[in-house]
C-alpha cells in the first residue's frame, strides 16, 4: 500500500451517473490484482472527511483507472474535477479476487459492481480461462459494455429481467467452475444461493462504509463463518472478496 | 531545527508525537517508519477477546466521525503473542491501551503485560462509550478512578496514562482524583456521545444508536476540557480531539498538552502525525521558542 | 399539505419552529412577519440588567461558532417596558427566557411576568455556561432543578420549560428532576463549553477563554441529548444544536422532539425557520405521515 | 434590511490585495446611506458559516459595490466567484455616517478603511461640503485613489509616512467642522485624539467581529461613554459609526 498524490490523467462521462478516472503511475499499475481497491480522497475539500473506496476497473500499461457511479458527496464532488487536479489514493488495499488458471470463469456483475470486471476479465484471461460475462443493470443506464451478457430489469438492453434469473440457466446449461460477482447485496445473496445449488465456488466482492480502509479501525466487518464459528472480518483486509458460501448475511 | 524532545511520565519523547488509541494500526507501517513518532498507541486491549459491536458500526457526520466499534480485539494473549511482538520492532516508545470490567481484572492485564518486554507505558481507558457496564462507568466517578489509579500505580513501575472521557460534569475533578491516585499522566479527550439518523428510513444510521463522536467538530471541546484539566493538574497531558493538522496540535500545547495525538485524521491522511511533528519544529523555530517553554504558555 | 400543528405543554403552536433564546431578535421583524413562527422565544432576561462580558465575545471556529455573551439584557423591568410590548403584536406564542443567581429571584421574576398579557410559557435557562455562580450550577444538580421547577410550577398556570446544559455526565437525571417538580417541557441543549486559541499570539480567542459551543459541530451530541432524554421523559421536548436545514430538524423530531429551534444558524440565513417549517410540510406531504406521528418514530 | 440573493454583476481586482465586487438592485441603492454594510455570504460555502460585514463602497444608479481586502478565507473565497454567481447580501446595515451640510469636511481613511469612502464623499458633496480626503496605507499597493491626499509609511506614493501625521498638520493650518473616519484602530485612536485637540467633531467607523450583523446577538461591542457611564454599545446596530470622542478604547 501506498499513499499518493496523482495528477488526473483522465476523466470521461459514460452517461449522467457514471464516469471514469484515470491516473497514471507504474509502481501501481505493477502491483495491482483485480478486486481491489483505493482509498480516494479529494484533497481540496476538508468534509466530508472520509475518503471513498474504488475498485480498480482497468489497467493498462502505466495507467489504472476507476468507474464511478455519482450517488452522493463525494462520488458527486470526484465527477466536478478535471484533468491535471490532484487526487489522494491510498492503496491497493484488499485481498483482490483469487485468480484460477485454465478454467470455465462465470463474471457476474450488477449496477456498479461492474467496475472491477474489466481488469479481473484481462487477467482471467491472461490465465488461460474460458470466461463468460453477465451483467444486470436497472435500465440501458447501467450498461457498459456491449461485449458481456446484458440484462436490464426493464428490458430495454439485453436480456430481460434479473441477471440472476439468466445466470440461473447459464448455470443448469454450461460448465463452470468457478463463478466472480460483485454488485448489490441482495443479488449476491441470490446468487451466492444458486452457486451452492450447483455446487459452484463463488468468490464476492462486498462493499461496507469505511473509515480507514487498511484494517486499523475495525469499522467495516460482515460476518463470516470461519470453523463452524460466525465471525467478524473486515472487508478492507479481510476482504473484499470472500468466499460467497461463507458469508453469513446480516438481518 | 528545535527537536522538540519531551518528557512524559517516566518516558523520553523524541517528538511528542502519538497516535490515538483504536485509529492506528500496524497496517501503516507500510506507509512510513513508525519509529518517526513520539510514540505509538496500541487499540485498547481487554483481558479475554472481544467481538465487538454489531455493525453498522461507522457513521460520517457532516464534520465528523461516529463510531461504535464496541473494543474489537483479539484479548490479551493473542495480543501478546502477535501485536506486541511486531510493535516491538520499532524504535519508539509503547503506550498500550487497556480496558476491564473489575478493578482486579485491570490489575491483572497490569501483571500479565508488566513481564513482557517493550512497553513503556499503559494508557488506562477508562472511558469507552461503546462499552456497556465497561469503561465509561468507571470514568465517570471519581472515587473509582482514584482507586483504579492508585492500585495500578502500585503494582507496576512503568507510566500510567488515564484517559478521561469528556461526558461528565466536572473533567477537573475525575482528572485530580487520577493524580492523586499517582498517575504519571492523562490523555483526554474520548470520543463525545453522538448520535445520526437516516431520516428517510427513519432509523437510527448506527446499529447501537448511540457512538462516540471525533474529528473536527469535536476539536473546541476537546480544547476546552484540556485548558481546564491544565490549570488543575500537575501532571502531563496527551491531547486528542479532532488534531487535523500543526495548527490544531498547537492550540492543544499552548493550551497545556504536552504531547498530543492524532485520531480520525489518520482516516483521512495517515502522514497527518508525521506532518504534525515537522510544523512543530517548524513553529518552534519561526517563533525561537523552545518547544518544552509552549506547553502551557497562554495568556 | 399536511400543517404541522402540535401541543407544547399548555401551548397550541400552529407548527414546531421556534428560535433559540438569544440567538434571534425583533430586528428580524424587518425581514418576515414573525406570526409565521410557531413560537417565538426571547433572550435571556435576568431581574436586573446585564452589561454582559468584556470583548471578545464572538469567535468562528471552523465548523461552529463560541459565544460569551455573558447574558447582557436590559434587565426586567425595561423588558417589560419595551421588548414585551413589541413581542406581543406578534401573532404567536412567546416564550419568555429567563434566568436569575437564587430560586427566590426566579420566582420572583415569575410573579412579576404573570401579570403581564401575552406571555405563554417560559423557559427557564438554568444552562447558560457564561455566567459565573449562575444558571450552569442550576442545571448540573438534580436536586436543585427539582426544587427550582416545583416551586415556579407552583407559583404559574404558563407553561414552564426548562433548559438543559449537556454539560453534565447524566442528562436523563436532569431532566427526569424536571419533570418531577411538574415541568410542562423540555428545552436542549444549550452550549456546550469550547475555547479557540490563536497560536500565533499564544492567548485565547474570547476574552472570557471559555465559551459556549453552537452549531453545526454540536449536532451529534445534542441529537444524543434529545433522544436519551426522550427515552426516559413523558413531556414535551423542544430540541436545539446545530439545526441548519430541514434535514437536521427531521434528526430531532425523529428522535423524540416536538418541537425544535433554529440558533446560530439565524446568523447564516434569518430565514431558516421559514424554510424549515415549509420543509416539514413537504417531508409529511411526500412521506403521507402527520407530523404528530413522527415524533419518536425512530426504530 | 433586507435578505437577496444577487448575481455579481462585476468583480475586477485593482491589484493583488484588493477587488471590488459590485451587484444591481435599485431597491437597496435607493436604501443606502455612506458608512452602512452589508452581511455578505458565498451560500455555495457551508464553512466558513457566518457572513462577513463590508462596507458600500460606491453607489451609481442601481448599482452598488463593495471594496474588498484578502486577508483571510472568506475574503478569497469571494474573490474567486466569477460574474454571475450567487451572493447572499443581508443589509443595508447600521447607522451610518450623519452627514452635515455645507461645512468643510475631512476625510481620513487608513487602508481598507478607505472603502465607504466614495460613497461618502459622492453624499456629502451633493450636499454642498468643501471636502478634503486623506488616505493613508503602508506601500503603494493600498493606495485606491490618485485625487485624494495619499500617504504611504514606506514613502512609494504621495506624501511620507503615517496619514495622521499630515493630517495633524492639515488640522493647524486649515478650518474644518467635521472629520470622518474609517481604518485601523490604532489611526483612529490617534485621529480622536487630534480632534479632540483641535476642538473637531470626529465620526469613526469601528470594526468588530460580528455573528448576526443585525443586533440580535449582541457579540459586537464596543464600549462607549453615554450620560457619565461606561457602556456596551452593538457596532452593528448602534454603529459602526461612533462619535470618535465618546469611544472608550479596549485595554
Ligand atoms: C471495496 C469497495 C469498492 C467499491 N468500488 C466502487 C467502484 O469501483 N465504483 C463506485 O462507484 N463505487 C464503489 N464503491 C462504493 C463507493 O465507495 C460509494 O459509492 C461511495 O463511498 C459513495 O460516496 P458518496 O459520498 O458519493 O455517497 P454518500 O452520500 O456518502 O453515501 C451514499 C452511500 O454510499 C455508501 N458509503 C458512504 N460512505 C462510504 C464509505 N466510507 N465506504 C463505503 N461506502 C460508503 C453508503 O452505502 C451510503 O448510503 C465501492 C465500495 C467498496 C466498499
Ligand atoms: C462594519 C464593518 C465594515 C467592513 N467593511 C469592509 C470593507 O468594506 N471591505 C473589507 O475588505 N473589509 C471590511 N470589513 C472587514 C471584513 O469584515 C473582514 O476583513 C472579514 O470579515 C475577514 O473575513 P475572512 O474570512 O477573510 O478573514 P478571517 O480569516 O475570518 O479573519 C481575519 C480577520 O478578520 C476579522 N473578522 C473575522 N470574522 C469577522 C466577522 N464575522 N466580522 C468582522 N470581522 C471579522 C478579524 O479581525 C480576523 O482576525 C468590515 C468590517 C466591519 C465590522
Ligand atoms: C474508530 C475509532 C476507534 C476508537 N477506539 C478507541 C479505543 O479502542 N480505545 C480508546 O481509548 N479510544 C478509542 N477511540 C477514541 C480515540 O482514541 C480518540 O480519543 C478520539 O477519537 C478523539 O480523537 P480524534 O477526534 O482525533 O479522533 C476510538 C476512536 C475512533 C474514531
Ligand atoms: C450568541 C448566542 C447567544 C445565546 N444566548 C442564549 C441565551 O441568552 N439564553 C439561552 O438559554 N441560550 C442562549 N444561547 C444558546 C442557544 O439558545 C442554543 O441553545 C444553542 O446555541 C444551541 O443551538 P444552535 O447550535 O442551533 O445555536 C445562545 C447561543 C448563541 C450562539
Ligand atoms: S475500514 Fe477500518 S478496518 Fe476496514
Ligand atoms: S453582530 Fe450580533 S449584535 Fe452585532
Amino acid at each position: 500500500m501506498q499513499l499518493k498524490k496523482l495528477p488526473i490523467q483522465n476523466i470521461s462521462f459514460l452517461n449522467q451517473n457514471y464516469f471514469e478516472l484515470s491516473f497514471r503511475d507504474e509502481k501501481i499499475t505493477e502491483l495491482v490484482k483485480p478486486g481491489q481497491f483505493f482509498q480516494i480522497k479529494n484533497p481540496s475539500k476538508k468534509f466530508p472527511l472520509l475518503p471513498r473506496p474504488f475498485s480498480i476497473s482497468k489497467v493498462e500499461k502505466d495507467t489504472f483507472s476507476f468507474l464511478i457511479k455519482k450517488i452522493g458527496k463525494v462520488t458527486r464532488s470526484l465527477s466536478e474535477l478535471v484533468q491535471g487536479e490532484i487526487v489522494q489514493l491510498l492503496g491497493p488495499l484488499g485481498n483482490g479476487f483469487t485468480l484460477v488458471d485454465n478454467k470455465n470463469s462465470l463474471l457476474v456483475s450488477g449496477g456498479i459492481g461492474y467496475a472491477p470486471m474489466p481488469f479481473l476479465e484481462k487477467e482471467l484471461h491472461g490465465k488461460g480461462n474460458h470466461i463468460t460475462s453477465f451483467h444486470g443493470g436497472r435500465t440501458g443506464n447501467d450498461i457498459f459494455c456491449r461485449e458481456v451478457m446484458n440484462c436490464t430489469e426493464d428490458g430495454s438492453v439485453g436480456l430481460s429481467g434479473f441477471v440472476t434469473e439468466h445466470v440461473e440457466k447459464y448455470l443448469q446449461d454450461n460448465p463452470v467452475d468457478v463463478v466472480y460477482s460483485c454488485g448489490p447485496e441482495p443479488m449476491l445473496k441470490v446468487l451466492v444461493e444458486l452457486c451452492i445449488k450447483n455446487s459452484v465456488q463463488v468468490q464476492i466482492s462486498m462493499e461496507r462504509i469505511m473509515a480507514c480502509g487498511v484494517g486499523a479501525c475495525c469499522g467495516c466487518v460482515v460476518s463470516v463463518e470461519e470453523n463452524n464459528e460466525v465471525v467478524y472480518k473486515k472487508v478492507c483486509k479481510d476482504g473484499p472478496v470472500f468466499d460467497g458460501a461463507k458469508v453469513v448475511w446480516d438481518e | 531545527m528545535n527537536k522538540c524532545e519531551i518528557q512524559f511520565g517516566k518516558m523520553k519523547w523524541k517528538n511528542p508525537l502519538t497516535v490515538a488509541s483504536g485509529t492506528f494500526g500496524l497496517e501503516y507501517a507500510e506507509l512510513f517508519d513508525l519509529s518517526l513518532l513520539g510514540a505509538l498507541t496500541t487499540k485498547t486491549i481487554t483481558p479475554k477477546p472481544k467481538k465487538g459491536n454489531k455493525p453498522q458500526r461507522i457513521v460520517e457526520t457532516e464534520v465528523g466521525l461516529l463510531n461504535s466499534i464496541g473494543l474489537q480485539n483479539p484479548g490479551l494473549e493473542e495480543f501478546i503473542k502477535t501485536d506486541l511482538q511486531k510493535y516491538q520492532e520499532f524504535d519508539t516508545n509503547l503506550i498500550v491501551s487497556i480496558s476491564a470490567s473489575t478493578i482486579d481484572e485491570f490489575i491483572k492485564m497490569i501483571e500479565r503485560l508488566d513481564i513482557q518486554t517493550g512497553i513503556d507505558a499503559y494508557e488506562i481507558n477508562v472511558s469507552c462509550p461503546n462499552v456497556e457496564n465497561e469503561g465509561i462507568a468507571f470514568g465517570t466517578n471519581e472515587e473509582i478512578v482514584f482507586e483504579l489509579t492508585r492500585k495500578i500505580t502500585s503494582v507496576t513501575e512503568k507510566t500510567v496514562i488515564i484517559k478521561l472521557t469528556p461526558n461528565v460534569t466536572s473533567i477537573e475533578n475525575i482528572a485530580l482524583a487520577a493524580q492523586k491516585g499517582g498517575a504519571d499522566g492523562l490523555a483526554l479527550i474520548n470520543t463525545l456521545y453522538g448520535m445520526a439518523i437516516d431520516v428517510d428510513a427513519r432509523k437510527l444510521k448506527l446499529r447501537n444508536g448511540i457512538g462516540g463522536y471525533s474529528g473536527p467538530g469535536i476539536k473546541p471541546i476537546a480544547l476546552q476540557n484540556v485548558y481546564r484539566v491544565a490549570q488543575v493538574v500537575a501532571i502531563p497531558i496527551l491531547a486528542m480531539g479532532g488534531i487535523s493538522n500543526v495548527q490544531d496540535a498547537l492550540e492543544f500545547v499552548i493550551a497545556g498538552a504536552t504531547a498530543v495525538a492524532v485520531g480520525t485524521q489518520n482516516f483521512v491522511n495517515p502522514f497527518t502525525s508525521i506532518e504534525v511533528i515537522r510544523g512543530l519544529e517548524v513553529y518552534c523555530h519561526q517563533h525561537s521558542v523552545d518547544f518544552n517553554e509552549l506547553i502551557g504558555s497562554i495568556t
